[in-house]
């Protein structure tokens, strides 16, 4: 399988592809020795079955993928994958990715972080990889908890979450990752669900497709400490009055006949209401391309933490130049205009302006 | 008819005036002169704090000292021969470093009520007698100034601005000094700016005809050229040298240099330079803080590239807990810590060598890396070079401490050619380096080079050879996670005698002991490096028997370091901290040294640190 | 002057207001005796001038002021306010005055801080500062480059800004502090410029009288760095067909003659066209207050790297607790139903659950 | 009719099993029924390193050993008499531990083909006759509590879950405890399920009767209650301590507590607790990183409260910056780190002695501040105290060290009452403290006490003091901005001097040396208290002549600290590191002592220990 078949024609620019005719991959090409080691019943499994099959279609030997994660239950996620990865320090992931990034544009560079990793420690590390476009796909496992450290409240979690931290119910008000997202310029941003394998095999056939950051949140169950936060999207019924799958061109709506449909209502951001109340020119379009992202942002916001309603799916894709490009395409353009780096070229260099010469005396 | 020249073997001449009057660059370019022309010099730039202060005021107050000679000279001088003081606080605030006899210029056009008021002078100095012990030539230099460029289609304030000139043109013609260099140098500055330019073209050219034709100079003088090893020279700060020899390092280990760095004072300008440094491949992120900025250069290591980062001492306390995650990881890192005065925001632009212990220490856990220092501006280039050698025939962190007075102080330094520098070889892994129990070819990441106890360096890309690595105890050999205790203790202890192992790799400390029949030794580590060689030879001259050595590596020391140490009845150790070396030194080799400490913000003055190698001389022979 | 005097019901509430008839502040009562140190010219001048001339109005005393600020030439703002004032370590303000804040209910805190010190290094804090809601004003001097450090390029200055560190000119896009505020859930967001004193006391007065945090972004020139970075919206011409002045309620508009006017412009957010060409029913009504702040973010979209437009003034001001008001509260819940707090309040509370007794033996 | 009862002076006792079987839970229960009791206790939790495991590994296994006696102990004991192996991994993971003739608990029904292969088992153990110089006692733990629940209206699994309360049932009968302890807690515990309460009361119940009637068990024992020192006592960990002590500090100085942290395992209890004592007015900020955990602490300090932040070593490697700037501000703060194994993200639930070099220099520019380390979980409260006592009497960073097995690890704590306890004075300044040279009163914000070198603590909302500080050098006195150069100096050694000087307020160090002959003196630090007691005692009882002393005060050191080293031939300074505290005696007093270090995640065994000091005494009588 080649880049062109699964509409990537820039995600994957410089990282080698297999040859024609090589050996098909497969999951098994990207599953590791590595005995995992989540608790039963993790969402995290999900996650980690849904990126092993995709991987293959990438087309790209496992060696030529790197995955980089922090530290958290979903910062485990390299030690399964039959890449090259580190699992490195809390929530520096982004930054250490960024360097593999610069310093190799042949590899597939993936980031996989949870909502503490990500959004607490490593938040700004995470805002500047999105503001410099980076060429890295960043997996956002979302479970609204610190996980590993044995459940405390996280920069996501609802206000009011009871845990051994705030045993009165936490204070203070969750980030919503997308609006987060928009609000750091990001080019690629996506909401997926770690049970929805179709999905989110589709979300991250586009960000392997985009070139520079997409960022990838991904609600994910923690049975241990914080059991069913998403079980009303995830239940049959309750989740069809309840997301908004946004695809691009069509209208966005919500429900089994998509009898309820987004309109733009002035200063109060996009209403939802019953379509035959709508006036139909004036039904949102979900636009991801759109250089504007205020129509995304809007759309993030229809999120609360009751979950009543929730759009899914690529919220903004749009092409800009990625960091890692533009600084090569700088060092390029230096070298090409210098000559061959040589031994006379590093002297050249180290001699700078004024010289003198001291004779044999 | 030119005036009468006399011979001079050294001057130390130290610009001053306020942080608008571009006294670096005047102080820059004199240096530059001085070492096209073949003087050993040595330079020490002193400017304010941060944020410019009010004009006129002490706080505002920016200098540059040089020293010139016909022979070596180790250090920017004590005292200055020659003080030019722009306006009334550069005068007030270097006053009290000339020897009685000095030089002083000084601007008169600059010395009124308002201005001599700012600082708290009662009465003109230069009028009131008051600076009868030095040798005053008061002159006009903004007028001056203004008066050559009388014709020139500019602003009155620009042709103020350009007395830095008038200034130099002088000093230039006051050491027999061409002026066609700097000319050189104006017109490729203000080659977009030809008003501009010909208004400091003139400006130079008056100040030097001034010398020449007013009866306030009777003479001028004349440094000579000093014997140096046959080479090419440039004149080159510490800064400068440490980004050549990090790029260079790279070049010969065949590696592209990756560089995140956060700015921070005195640190920036190897950003800048390595920014500037494409043409040869160099890669430099600017991060979002340092602990991105160690991030970037770790990332960029793990995938093949040197990756370094640079910053000062506060910087090196954000970027501890990444230090140690690739003390685990056992990759090339190098960490450049240009110190300066703590603690905290401390002194951002003054010197200190306070950072010793944090580079030692200032991680969670057993965590060792090697760190070397730099001695000189100019030797910054080899340090570099060499932290780059030990961090790839290693695979470990090596912070490299270099300090504000290396950073923007200059020297001459003789171009090494790439012919003479030694290769660095990365040896990444191609091949599988271990069998499994059953006979299978496979990668161990952490299966030791039995002589450097290095592991290997596998980059991603290659092909079979996919592994993971990470911050948790690793199992020997395979690298797994592993949480045993007795895995833990190995580890533990493997890599600390990897790190104590380069000792093996570096030269023996080399003491410089001219008759071998020295009682006190001197040894030092850093940028004292000059004012102890300086010192060491004062105290020679005064018949004082003493021995020198000087550590470039400060973890692990030089195997023979305690036979030194205990080859002589007094070891006196000068630093600019409360003795840090001292501390390792003592711990490490029971050895009851003598710290001799400055923590001012600024390098020792030879003279002292003269008598105090002489009182302890003198102390023992009692 | 009183608290309702300038319209402030919640933000000064439990600071101590200066007596009825106490002698009234003046501008002299918030200067300290340092000397100011910025360099000629700096916008800097015109911002402390404008506070200390604002800060009386409060009818809060001094010392119950207090400014935090990081490093940077802004960051040296609290010398020269005669409140108390720290001046702590690069970036981490806003985590230190969130100390104060929760500690003292009854001081006003403000935060003095870069574009450098809050945007780069201190990323983090900042975005959770905004999130928690905590009572802060913070002033975000915005000169579009690190003054201190002596002019490297800041995570506000425009793609290809070419400084010592950036020879060849940036890689990466600035953030707009204003989006990402608003995407880090901020409940209080305005712009103004060092050099409208008017409008900078009026965005100060409502930050004063907003409960929760307030972000002040101020474009701020740098003569020395920077300079000029502005002009185009200094100048009074140029300004008029460059800057929206938003204003509750109001319509959207830019020109001498408010002839050119926003209109939200389905996915592509707001479009500025013609007076003449729009519906005056969709024509944009400012509402700082919208629970939702997708028109806020929208707005702060029409601002581009060469200030073709820009939008100034208060893009959002809602209510919503107050993350140090809401642990105050816990506190003060427990303590009020566990009476007071004496020894054997403490003794209790030590023995926790099973004890046993040893007797004397 | 009862069986017979076997008194004993002390047991060993381990529960093992899989992450998921409570072992934990049961270790605690069985815990503080033995404190009710009245014995002396210790107790080691065990368990996996972060994320589950997969079920039935080695890795998942988690273990909870608690050592009861009749006399005052130290240490939970090297080997287990008894282990409770809930599943095959268990069996396995701990059988290594057990000295021949111990009692093996196992449940049967796990040890199943498909249980026994995943640890490697080819044969059942407890059939294959391998454990035959163990007391073997395999019992189907988990059908025996399904059978005693078979009306229960819960589900199998549930059943099955509630077999840890079979077990504690069992050995509650075969230590004979009474049970209704236990039956209190779960009745408060489970009170809002109804079911689940009644299916765990029954199990226990069960358990305990089947020691009573089941012909498997002929004797049962009884461990008869230590002397202790009159008082009331509860049993206490050492984070549960440590929150109690901070809490308790704040209370007696009149200060509000606000503690600013983020969680990281091992420390996050403190955080827990402290989070759960509102009633008192303990404020706690859950920050978004360590460094605004200590940020938001050192921003309430400078507000008038008790500043507080908790960590372990990768966080504390995180905070140095923040440290730094608290060190130039000379407030209050209390840095917390709870040590784990290292470097870098390492071992984190296992214990280590690691960071105490960290904490000492781990950080730029010459930056002291106090360190203190607690010795055993109950003391974790007065080192605690003390470390605030510290902070708020000398304006000063205290590092308070503790360590994963003080964290978790628990023992009788006598309760203090508030009257017996110190009071602490802020003295917060409501009055200028200076005057200016024109005679008007001001404060002046670095004006120190003279004896405690303390500067003022001045907080906003004080009228008429308003003033600035920050990281910058400040100006001796009046704490104004100052770059010069002899006032950083005095700034420098003032600093120094200040902490030095806590030494003042420190009792001397304490030696045990019950017949004033030893030789030997064996040193440590922190949580090596109880191996080293332990071990010395052990030593003496097989002739050794040695002294132990053992240090609360990391920095300073007790002003006879010295004295002490210097009067024994030999110093013994055990650590689980590699010799820290070790390089900082040899440093400062010159004394050869001889490093014993083991890093491997777990305390001292007290016979290793034990074995290593007769070594020392007999080498030196040689
Ligand atoms: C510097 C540092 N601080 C704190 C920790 C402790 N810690 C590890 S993971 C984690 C949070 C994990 O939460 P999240 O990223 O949401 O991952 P999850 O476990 O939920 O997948 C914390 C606080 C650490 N390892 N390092
Ligand atoms: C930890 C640390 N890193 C870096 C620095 C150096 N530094 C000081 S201020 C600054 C940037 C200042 O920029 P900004 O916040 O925009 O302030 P401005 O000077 O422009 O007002 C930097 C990089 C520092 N003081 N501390
Ligand atoms: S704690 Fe939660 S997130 Fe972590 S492995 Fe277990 S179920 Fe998954
Ligand atoms: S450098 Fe720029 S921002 Fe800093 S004081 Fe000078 S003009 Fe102002
Ligand atoms: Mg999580
Ligand atoms: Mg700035």
């Amino acid at each position: 399988m080649t880049l062109t078949d699964i509409g990537m024609p820039h995600g994957l620019d410089l990282v080698p592809r297999l040859p024609e005719g090589a050996a098909p991959l497969n999951r098994k090409s990207f599953t590791s020795d590595q005995e995992v080691r989540w608790c039963p019943g993790c969402g995290d499994y999900a996650i980690l079955s849904a990126v092993q099959s995709f991987l293959p279609e990438l087309g790209v030997a496992p060696e030529n993928v790197v995955v980089v994660s922090g530290i958290g239950c979903s910062s485990r996620f390299p030690y399964y994958v039959d890449t090259y990865g580190m699992h490195s320090i809390h929530g520096r992931a982004p930054a250490i990715a960024t360097g593999v990034a610069v310093a190799r544009p042949d590899l597939s560079v993936w980031v996989a972080t949870g909502d503490g990793d990500a959004l607490s420690i490593g938040g700004n590390h995470l805002i500047h990889a999105m503001r410099r476009n980076v060429n890295l796909k960043i997996l956002l496992f979302n479970n609204e908890i610190y996980g590993l450290t044995k459940g405390q409240y996280s920069p996501t979690s609802p206000t009011g979450t009871v845990t051994k931290s705030t045993p009165t119910g936490s204070v203070d008000r969750p980030f919503n990752p997308v609006s987060l997202a928009l609000g750091s310029e990001a080019t690629f941003v996506a909401r997926t669900m770690d049970s929805d394998r179709k999905h989110f095999t589709e979300v991250l056939r586009a960000a392997a497709a985009h070139r520079g950051t997409a960022l990838i949140e991904i609600l994910q169950n923690c049975p241990i400490f914080n059991d069913g936060a998403y079980d009303v999207l995830k239940d049959r019924t309750s989740a069809q009055s309840r997301i908004l799958w946004l695809e691009a061109g069509e209208e966005v709506t919500v429900g089994a006949e998509k009898e309820t449909v987004a309109v733009w209502s002035g200063g109060s951001g996009i209403n939802l209401i019953p379509r035959s109340e709508a006036e139909p020119a004036l039904i949102l379009h979900h636009d991801p391309a759109a250089a504007d992202p205020s129509q995304a942002f809007a759309l993030s916001r229809l999120d609360d933490p009751a979950l009543s309603h929730i759009a899914m799916g690529i919220f903004r894709q749009v092409s800009a130049p990625a960091y890692d490009d533009g600084v090569r395409a700088q060092v390029d353009a230096a070298r090409s205009a210098a000559g061959p780096v040589d031994d006379a070229a590093m002297e050249k260099l180290l001699a700078g302006g004024d010289t003198w010469t001291v004779g044999e005396s | 008819m030119s005036k009468p020249t006399q011979q001079l073997d050294q001057v130390v001449i130290r610009f001053a005036g306020d942080s608008g009057d571009g006294m670096q660059l005047t102080g820059d370019r004199f240096t530059s002169d001085a070492a096209v022309f073949g003087n050993d010099l040595a330079t020490l730039p002193n400017y304010p704090a941060e944020i410019r202060a009010p004009q006129g005021t002490i706080l505002g107050v920016s200098s540059f000292q040089l020293h010139i000679a016909d022979h070596h000279i180790q250090t920017p001088g004590d005292a200055p021969n020659v003080l030019v003081a722009m306006n009334p606080a550069a005068l007030k605030a270097n006053l009290g470093d000339l020897p009685r006899g000095a030089m002083i210029i000084a601007d008169t056009d600059e010395f009124s009520t308002r201005n001599l008021g700012k600082v708290g002078y009662a009465a003109n100095p230069l009028a009131d007698g008051s600076l009868s012990s030095y040798h005053v030539h008061a002159l006009g230099l903004t007028s001056l100034t203004v008066e050559a460029l009388a014709d020139a289609e500019i602003t009155r304030k620009e042709k103020e601005r350009a007395k830095n000139m008038f200034a130099l043109g002088l000093l230039l013609w006051l050491y027999s000094r061409p002026t066609d260099s700097t000319e050189r140098f104006l017109t490729s500055k203000f080659g977009k700016k030809p008003e501009v330019l010909a208004a400091n073209l003139a400006a130079l050219k008056a100040g030097y005809n001034y010398g020449e034709t007013s009866e306030d100079f009777a003479v001028h003088y004349e440094v000579a050229a000093a014997p140096m090893r046959a080479g090419t020279y440039r004149n080159v700060t510490g800064n400068a040298a440490t980004a050549y020899g990090l790029a260079t390092a790279a070049y010969k280990g065949g590696l592209r240099l990756v560089l995140g760095s956060y700015p921070i004072t005195p640190a920036s300008e190897i950003l800048h330079n390595l920014a500037a440094m494409k043409r040869v491949g160099v890669t430099t992120v600017q991060a979002e803080d340092e602990i991105a900025g160690i991030g970037v250069a770790l990332g960029a290591s793990y995938a093949g590239a040197l990756g370094v980062t640079t910053t000062s001492g506060p910087g090196l306390a954000l970027k501890t807990e990444t230090v140690g995650l690739a003390v685990t990881l056992e990759l090339p890192l190098v960490v450049v810590d240009v110190q300066r005065g703590g603690p905290s925001t401390g002194l951002p632009t003054k010197t200190e060598q306070a950072d010793l212990l944090q580079a030692m220490f200032g991680r969670n856990g057993e965590s060792p890396v090697a760190i070397i220092a730099a001695q000189s501006p100019a030797d910054c280039f080899s340090a570099a070079f060499e932290a780059c050698r030990i961090a790839v025939t290693y695979r470990t962190p090596v912070i490299l401490l270099t300090d504000g007075y290396l950073a923007n102080g200059s020297e001459p330094w003789r171009l090494p050619t790439m012919a003479e520098l030694p290769e660095l070889v990365p040896a990444f892994t191609t091949e599988p380096n271990h069998t499994k129990t059953d006979g299978t070819p496979m990668l161990a990441p952490y299966k030791r080079d039995p002589v450097t106890l290095a592991r290997p360096w596998t980059i991603p890309g290659t092909p079979g050879l996919q592994h993971r690595i990470g911050g948790i105890e690793k199992a020997d050999i395979t690298g797994e996670i592993n949480y045993e205790p007795d895995n833990h203790e190995k580890m533990v202890r493997l890599r600390q005698a990897k790190v104590d192992g380069i000792a093996a790799s570096i030269t023996p400390l080399d003491v410089d002991d001219p008759d071998g029949d020295a009682e006190v030794l001197i040894l030092g580590w850093g940028s004292t490096y000059g004012p102890i060689a300086a010192a060491v030879a004062e105290a020679r001259k005064e018949g004082a028997k003493v021995a020198r050595a000087h550590l470039r590596h400060l973890n692990p020391f030089p195997a023979n370091t305690g036979e030194v140490l205990r080859s002589y009845a007094k070891v006196v150790v000068p630093e600019m901290n409360l003795g840090q070396l001292a501390l390792l030194l003592r711990a490490k080799y029971l050895v009851d040294v003598t710290s001799h400490t400055a923590v001012r913000g600024l390098p020792f003055r030879s003279s002292e640190l003269a008598e105090v190698i002489v009182a302890a001389t003198k102390e023992l022979s009692k």
